[in-house]
């Protein structure tokens, strides 16, 4: 009998270090600024340094006659190009026209006017200058509540924020005039999405576009989009009949790449006196911006979606109001309308057990929706795969020694000292999602092929720009297939080498694109299966260690042999065909909503106003973890954002629509040394919606993070009578509370 | 003006406009499109090189400025297929997720090294102020410089 | 994101740049703030000097009882010199303060002190210091003490044609404590405000004290009436907390997103407090 | 932003109401200020050359007064544009015989003078406002006592801040 050795090493679940970073770690990955092309074209946009005011003209005679510029184009120009796309239809809903170039009028500090192109981009920036516009200045709006009536209830401001990639976006087109082919690298998170709507702007046939999303150096959500410049630079290119680059700098990004948040929102929570929460009912401004780019009216939406949090309750009430302003448009950033949610439910839920003299946790406990109740149906149409929501709280509470804590403050206070306990609980809605809840399609696709040499290449829709499924998604399929992970290519983000897809975003990647790789896998190892049969002559096979095995003989072939034989094709199984190739478009059944607890220790110097972070506790379920690695990642990195929101970030806007915090030097993002150590821990609650049982953890970390600090301070500060800070809470907003309530 | 630089060994001659900034001669000139420009400010450290052993930012550094200088880039680093000790340890400790910060952030990493061998959390992060990361939270960054330093100190 | 178009000399001598300021060309040193200010184009000097290509100006040393440190000195070679470290700890512990390892790697003493940022770490801890600064002309030098150099937001007593070739600070005794406290501004590091100490005790009675403050105004400045409050006082926590109340008297202090000039007057206030009991509890 | 303060001219209010509304004094006077043409009533185009720190940019505005009410107060806009953005500032200045101040000099004598006080706002545009946040306040007011410094020195006496 033949012996056969099966591989039994398996890598879901284990901390497998990144296949993605040998190139990012030797500076050799290729960003979109690192592709060159021979006879590259620089473009530089003049943009408005007004909020609101009319064109009275343009004058770009000088631009056009500087050394080495080629060409300079206006709105006028750009007629034919279509406007910049807003995927949301809603009855009733506003769509102002957007145009790539403004025409007579603009409306936020850096609408595009002119695009300079130039053989060398120094000269592109010098003739930039030397373009003439005469503007009519008029007023403009920067606040979203002066355009509205006053109401009297807890308001709570989720501010504007700057998303902040490290790599600004980014264009480089390349038009084949004989070819009819245009190939556009941009920095994007849905290069699919990208093509189908730019090839709509520019006329083209979309199979004559060609998208490539290279190394990606950051998104959350900015480059969940599809912008003028995109359309923009392909423009040129046809135009020029030369390759063409545009590199956002980092001003630009600040002013013309999207904005999150941005709230203002009025709640009401009742509740019996025991604690029991009866109803929510919120009344939301969303600043839309001077446009509504891709998802703009979309968030505000997931927001209300999102309010019920874990809460037990069906009596939800919301009312969205969206405000043009002379600002640059928001859309999604990092947890897009779920962090605004939660914050302002987590707030509230604080104000009740205050009011009612109940401890934080214990109110919790009361209201969350219990474990039999799975899949819970929501107020606001929404079901629950699965949730153990006391679980992750009671063992935060654990790990942070509550109960020795509270002694402690109670201490502390007696001293005049200030510690604050904060919790948050917080649920989100992720692995967005089904498409009929969706606006572009909710699944997501993968093909898996196996080479004639036995090796796997993967072709996912999703397009990971940091988030590691090239290490994740090959985890999957070495263990469905078990082979090793060296075996495994993952290709991503250009559509010519994908079938389609929808792209990374709203911690989808896994839930969806890889519950596709697990489905075409499945196709595949039927495949397999049939032919190992036929070639080992026996019905009675399994395949497992990369071999199909023969139960009986214990006779086996490898997966090259098989992959070799469907290639040759020297022989098919019945109904067979040749080639071992499978691809899967998987609708999901539903969202999954992940849940965690998270515990913020704080102590206040009751000098300056500073916060200190003493202890950061996140428990989070993100359902089964593929990687803990990763996932540790991206919950950090997920905290970082919230914790950036909660102490230092803000977008602001001064009365003329100029942003004032418009570079690094005014816009605190966290660094190092501002960082807490965070204690990252887990639950694991399987979902039932996909066959991986995991849940998304991309966003988690900034919904959970900015309700816990919040309520960590006012918690510190509570015996002061205070009740509620908006963010971000600077030290100044503390030392004032401090020297008016004291 | 003609200068000429030395880059990870490599001598690089060339008539430049006084307005180059250096990290368009590293990245331009000399085809080493490791270094990422990630702000105009001097304030992110995305830019991050190594000039005559010193930790600086290229960004805010005109090329003539650093005629005859020594430059070591993120490139400069592995020899013959080695990592260097800090590349190693970033990638086992999943120091970096977009990666676009990650250039930078391992010249300044190693800088710190150079000068502290055994540098406490404090001091680790306090290296890194002048890097700005936007995906990880620094957690594991601060592992990588941690297991770096243990590794270097074996 | 891209310069204007500008002329570079790396002079060979000091007499060279002088020459060439004499003419209108515009120094730069470690060029920490003027760079990023022409990346943006807010600065387009048309004819730069780079005083880093003056190798013998990055000196730090002793003589005649006090520490010279020249002009192109970085922040790093301060924070790290030995020998300041043991005789003017305050500037030591100043240097390691200002913004980060890159840019103390390539900022130098003479471009800070003399680009005069009302927000920047040193002129505190110069004016606590007393220091000395030796102003080079093309003909002439000379001698200007720190409450007249720094005259308003970045204006000194340089004249065009003049560089700061050097700073002239004293060596303290064992009996003088010093101390830098800051408040940094999140994004950018600069100071919200930054107070130096410098005290010194004589039979537990405080016989000598200086205070630098900056970022609360449009110069750094030193402290007077805080000082004369100190000297000949015990150092109780009254004694500090009452002189450090007046740190910020007749003080127009600024404004801006983040901080307003009430809470920069307090954060003085604070600092102050607490740059002196550091101060004071490092006397040996 | 709110600009707000006041400043002691050594003269009497009819006197400065005049020369704060004598284009060329204020030509003079206004840092920075190249040329001052009169446009039209009460209306003036300027260019200006603003230089703070390594900052330098021309600026090209105008200069506008409003609501005069003499010798008491008028209202002053500035407004000016170029290529590293722009700026406005309006404010109302209002003229009051002060306290009889003592003037140094060799033999003690009585002089007249006023307070001008001002209350406005400043904006700032474009590249500096993204910038030069921290800068805006301090500047502002070191442009306007740089101003009155300046005009103190036109009137032919010494200054009293």
């Amino acid at each position: 009998m033949a012996t056969t050795t099966v591989k039994t090493e398996t890598f879901v679940g284990k901390r497998i270090r990144r296949r993605e970073d040998p190139r990012l770690i030797t500076g050799t990955a290729t960003y979109v600024e690192d592709v060159q092309m021979p006879g590259m074209h620089y473009a530089v946009i003049l943009r408005s340094p007004h909020a609101a005011a009319r064109i009275r003209s343009i004058d770009t005679k000088q631009a056009v006659a500087a050394p080495g510029v080629v060409c300079v184009f206006t709105g006028k120009d750009i007629k034919g190009v279509g406007a910049v796309p807003c995927g949301i239809a809603m009855p009733d809903l506003r769509v102002p026209p957007h145009t790539i170039l403004a025409t007579d009028r603009v409306y936020f500090v850096g609408h595009p006017i002119a695009v300079v192109v130039a053989r060398d981009r120094y000269l592109a920036r010098d003739a930039a200058d030397l373009i003439e516009v005469d503007y009519q200045v008029l007023p403009a709006v920067a606040d979203p509540e002066k355009a509205l009536a006053k109401v009297v209830k807890q308001r709570i401001v989720s501010q504007r924020l700057v998303p902040m990639a490290m790599e600004t976006r980014g264009v480089v087109a390349e038009w084949h005039g004989a070819d009819r082919q245009l190939n556009l690298y941009t920095s994007t998170q849905i290069p699919h999405l990208v093509r189908t709507l730019v090839a709509g702007m520019l006329g083209l046939e979309e199979n004559r576009m060609r998208v490539i999303a290279p190394e990606v150096g950051g998104g959350f959500g900015s480059k969940l989009n599809v912008y003028a410049e995109e359309a923009l630079t392909g423009y040129v290119s046809m135009k020029i009949q030369k390759p063409v680059k545009w590199i956002e700098s980092r001003r630009e990004n600040f002013t013309c790449t999207i904005h999150g948040r941005g709230h203002v929102d009025f709640y009401e929570i009742a509740a019996k006196r025991d604690g029991t929460i009866l109803g929510i009912k919120l009344k939301l401004i969303q600043d839309v911006g001077a446009y509504h780019q891709l998802l703009t009216p979309l968030i505000p939406q997931l927001s209300v979606l999102m309010m019920p949090g874990l809460y037990n309750t069906q009596n939800i009430r919301a009312d969205i109001v969206g405000v043009f302003t002379n600002c640059v448009p928001t859309d999604a950033y990092r947890g897009a309308g779920r962090p605004e949610a939660t914050h302002g439910i987590e707030r509230m839920v604080d104000m009740l057990a205050a009011e009612l003299q109940m401890d934080p946790a214990e109110i919790r406990l009361k209201n969350f929706v219990t474990k039999d109740k799975f899949p819970y149906p929501t107020a606001t149409g929404l079901v629950y795969d699965s949730g153990d929501y006391a679980t992750p709280l009671k063992k935060a509470l654990d790990l942070v020694g509550y109960h020795k804590l509270r002694q402690e403050q109670a201490d502390a206070r007696k001293q005049s000292k200030y510690m604050g306990i904060g919790i948050s609980t917080y649920g989100e809605i992720c692995a967005i999602g089904p498409s009929p809840a969706t606006p572009a399609g909710g699944w997501e696709s993968a093909t898996v092929k196996i080479e004639p040499s036995g090796k796997v290449t993967i072709m996912t829709g999703a397009c990971p720009h940091g988030q590691g499924e090239e290490t994740t998604f090959a985890q999957i399929a070495a263990d469905e297939l078990g082979v090793g992970l060296d075996d495994i290519l993952v290709l991503r983000g250009d559509t010519a080498v994908v079938q389609y897809g929808i792209g990374t975003f709203g911690s989808r990647a896994t839930a969806v694109g890889g519950s596709a790789l697990y489905y075409a896998l499945q196709d595949l190892k039927a495949k397999i299966k049939k032919f190992g049969a036929m070639l080992l002559e026996s019905e009675d096979v399994t395949l497992t260690g990369g071999k199909v095995i023969c139960n009986k003989t214990g006779n086996s072939k490898s997966l090259q042999e098989i992959a070799g034989a469907t290639y040759r094709a020297l022989k098919l199984p019945p109904n067979t065909e040749p080639g071992l190739m499978a691809t899967r478009f998987w609708e999901p059944p539903n969202f999954t909503f992940p849940f965690g607890a998270h515990i913020v220790v704080t102590d206040i110097d009751g000098e300056t106003g500073q916060i200190k972070i003493r202890r950061y506790v996140a428990v989070d379920d993100c359902g089964n973890i593929l990687n803990p690695l990763i996932v540790d990642g991206q919950v950090h990195g997920g905290v970082a954002q919230g914790l950036g929101q909660a102490l230092w970030e803000q977008a602001v806007y001064d009365d003329n629509g100029q942003l004032i915090t418009g570079e690094l030097m005014d816009y605190a993002v966290p660094r190092s040394h501002m960082m807490p150590w965070i204690e990252s821990h887990h639950t694991c609650t399987p979902s039932p919606v996909n066959p991986l049982g995991v849940k998304g953890v991309g966003e988690a970390g900034t919904i959970g993070c900015s309700p816990a600090v919040v309520n960590s301070v006012v918690d510190a500060l509570s015996p002061l009578g205070v009740r509620h800070i908006d963010m971000p809470l600077t030290p100044e907003k503390i030392w004032k509370l401090l020297a008016t309530k004291n | 003006m003609d200068i000429t630089l030395t880059i990870n060994g490599k001598s690089y001659s060339q008539d430049v406009e006084p307005r180059l900034l250096l990290i368009h001669f590293v990245r331009d000139v000399a085809g080493l499109t490791g270094t990422h420009m990630g702000c105009e400010t001097s304030l992110c450290g995305a830019c991050t090189v190594e000039l005559n052993g010193k930790a600086i930012k290229s960004c805010t550094m005109f090329a003539v400025q650093a005629k005859g200088a020594d430059i070591v880039t993120v490139e400069g680093l592995a020899s013959d297929g080695k990592l260097d000790p800090m590349q190693e340890a970033f990638w086992n400790e999943h120091g970096l997720q977009c990666g676009f910060c990650t250039p930078g952030m391992i010249m300044a990493s190693k800088q710190i090294l150079d000068r502290n061998p055994a540098p406490t959390e404090d001091e680790i992060r306090h290296g890194l102020e002048g890097n700005v990361c936007r995906c990880t939270g620094y957690q594991h960054i601060v592992n990588a410089v941690k297991a770096a330093a243990a590794g270097a100190g074996k | 994101m891209i310069a204007q178009k500008f002329e570079y000399t790396a002079p060979k001598s000091l007499d060279e740049a002088l020459h060439l300021l004499a003419s209108g060309a515009k120094p730069i040193a470690g060029g920490m703030s003027l760079i990023p200010m022409m990346k943006l184009r807010l600065a387009a000097p048309e004819h730069l000097v780079d005083l880093r290509a003056l190798k013998d100006l990055s000196y730090i040393r002793e003589a005649g009882g006090q520490l010279h440190i020249g002009a192109t000195a970085s922040h790093y070679d301060v924070e790290s010199s030995a020998l300041l470290r043991q005789k003017c700890p305050l500037l030591t512990e100043t240097a390691a303060a200002i913004g980060d390892v890159q840019v103390r790697n390539m900022g130098t003493i003479g471009g800070s002190v003399a680009h005069a940022d009302p927000a920047a770490d040193y002129p505190a801890a110069l004016q606590a210091l007393e220091a000395k600064f030796v102003l080079q002309g093309a003909k002439s030098e000379r001698v200007v003490g720190a409450t007249d150099f720094f005259v308003d937001a970045f204006t000194t007593a340089l004249e065009p044609g003049e560089i700061l070739r050097e700073v002239i600070v004293p060596i303290d005794d064992a009996r003088t404590g010093t101390s830098y406290q800051k408040m940094a501004q999140p994004a950018s590091g600069f100071a919200i405000v930054g107070v130096a100490a410098r005290v010194r005790q004589n039979a537990g009675k405080i016989s000598f004290a200086r205070l630098g403050i900056t970022g609360l105004s449009n110069r750094a400045y030193r402290a007077s009436a805080s000082e004369k409050a100190l000297e000949g006082k015990s150092s109780t926590p009254a004694d500090i907390q009452s002189a450090a109340a007046l740190v910020a008297q007749g003080i127009d202090a600024n404004s801006d997103l983040h901080a307003s000039a009430d809470y920069r007057r307090h954060l003085a206030v604070v600092h102050a407090s607490r740059a002196l009991k550091t101060a004071l509890s490092r006397i040996a | 932003m709110k600009i707000s303060g006041s400043y002691v001219l050594p003269i009497a209010p009819e006197r400065a109401y005049q020369i704060l509304q004598d284009p060329a004094i204020l030509a003079q006077a206004m840092p920075g200020c190249e040329s001052l043409e009169k446009i039209g009533p009460d209306e003036y185009g300027m260019k200006m050359k603003v230089l703070l720190a390594a900052l330098s940019g021309q600026f090209e505005g105008r200069v506008r007064i409003t609501d005069q009410s003499p010798p008491s107060s008028f209202r002053l806009i500035v407004e000016g544009s170029g290529r590293i953005g722009f700026l406005k500032g309006e404010g109302l200045l209002r003229l009051s015989p002060a306290a009889t101040i003592r003037v140094l000099s060799a033999a003690p004598s009585e002089a007249p003078s006023t307070v001008v006080s001002y209350e406005g706002d400043a904006q700032v545009g474009g590249t500096m406002a993204a910038v030069g946040q921290r800068l805006i306040d301090g500047t502002a007011k070191m442009m306007i006592k740089k101003f009155f410094d300046k005009l103190a020195s036109l009137a032919s006496l010494p200054a009293s801040p």
